[in-house]
């Protein structure tokens, strides 16, 4: 299950689409929208994607994740639009036999994610904003 | 040949508009398309350096050769998640 | 938040009881019954604990956690009776401010409850059943 | 002195009793304590081995002195969690 919504994001939808009766273990990981960047207090988040390209990317790593670890199975959703504190922006969900290959192959899958898949934040802080420059996507 | 350019993130909120068409002449690369962007729209210009370009939803290289009908969006460097 | 229940476990309410302001990360693991254990087929399990000293022990692998990764939060909750496949038997939560420490933190936590908190599984088949001994827990 | 013991787990099984009240002589270890469970309970004998006894909510080694008022509670080898 790939997802990018504006909708709160479902944590138990996703866990129910990954897990399967082998799987013994279930690492979900939540991003979070935090109240400070940078020693900078946050008002908010705002979330861009570039939807089609988001989703093929989020197959990608889950191809990567899958040919890396022995898991059961990998989905991945993200929010976009405004975001407050607390609300959720990304969730992973890695499915396995066994608990390492769980939270190996999800933290893996939460750096690719990342690192390529075309979503951007813009930090609102009281007195300003910015869009957050993270990673330049390679071409390889 | 003319070219659709999907903008996001900050460079959509430069440009103030979701796309731009931009004329090209046939067999031009990802980089004239870039020069042709910051000529239109000068405001870009201190952008263009960390602009990759997608074409039908693939990261490609600067020299890339551009065709009409290629699916085309310029992408500033992506922070998707949480700050973590 | 630390519980033992017989009742199905809420991995909202324990995110939610974990997640504070400044957390960006949460990782979340699921344990889960799973169909085959050592090339048994499993019918289903069912849990026995000391729950008073389950929960003691919980705690001190919190603070074990506490002392050893830079977290916001963590939370464990353990189901005891009947469970069928498919259903969780454990959540472990742990916020962080960033995500390295909240998989590590998780991770560790998860190895140590199966070390050293007093619950125990008994696989029933369908000619059969036993008890699993797992791990003898130290004195020190 | 008397001293009521938990038992839990495939114990508890065995002995089909969730606690069991044995008497033992002041100053009794651990040991004592389980050698007395199967002298009434044959049929645990050749599980003490890995019975480890906790005192209070602590694990305890073979050697600690009981005392009238302990809770006390043979642990089997743990397993909780799923098998993973």
């Amino acid at each position: 299950m790939f997802e990018i919504t504006e909708a709160p994001l479902d944590p138990a939808r996703l866990v129910a689409a990954v897990r399967r009766d082998e799987s013994g273990a279930v690492a979900l990981f939540y991003g979070v929208v935090r109240n400070e960047n940078l020693g900078r207090s946050v008002q908010y988040l705002e979330y861009d994607a570039y939807p089609e390209m988001a989703i093929k990317k989020m197959r990608e790593v889950a191809d990567e994740v899958r040919a890396k670890f022995e898991i059961t199975d990998i989905g991945v959703m993200h929010r976009t639009g405004r975001l407050e504190i607390g609300e959720t922006s990304l969730l992973v969900a890695v499915s396995s036999a066994h608990r390492a290959a769980a939270f190996d192959a999800c933290h893996h899958a939460v750096d690719r994610i990342k690192q390529i898949v075309p979503i951007w934040k813009k930090e609102v802080w009281d007195n300003g904003e910015a869009w957050i420059e993270g990673h330049v996507p390679g071409t390889g | 040949m003319s070219i659709d350019v999907r903008l996001f993130a900050g460079l959509y909120q430069l440009v103030g508009k979701r796309e731009v068409r931009l004329e090209l002449p046939d067999g031009a690369s990802v980089d004239a398309l870039r020069e042709e962007l910051a000529r239109v729209y000068p405001r870009v210009r201190a952008f263009l350096p960390t602009l990759v370009c997608a074409v039908d939803e693939e990261y490609v290289t600067s020299d890339y050769v551009l065709h009409a009908g290629h699916r085309v969006a310029l992408i500033p460097p992506v922070s998707g998640g949480a700050h973590v």
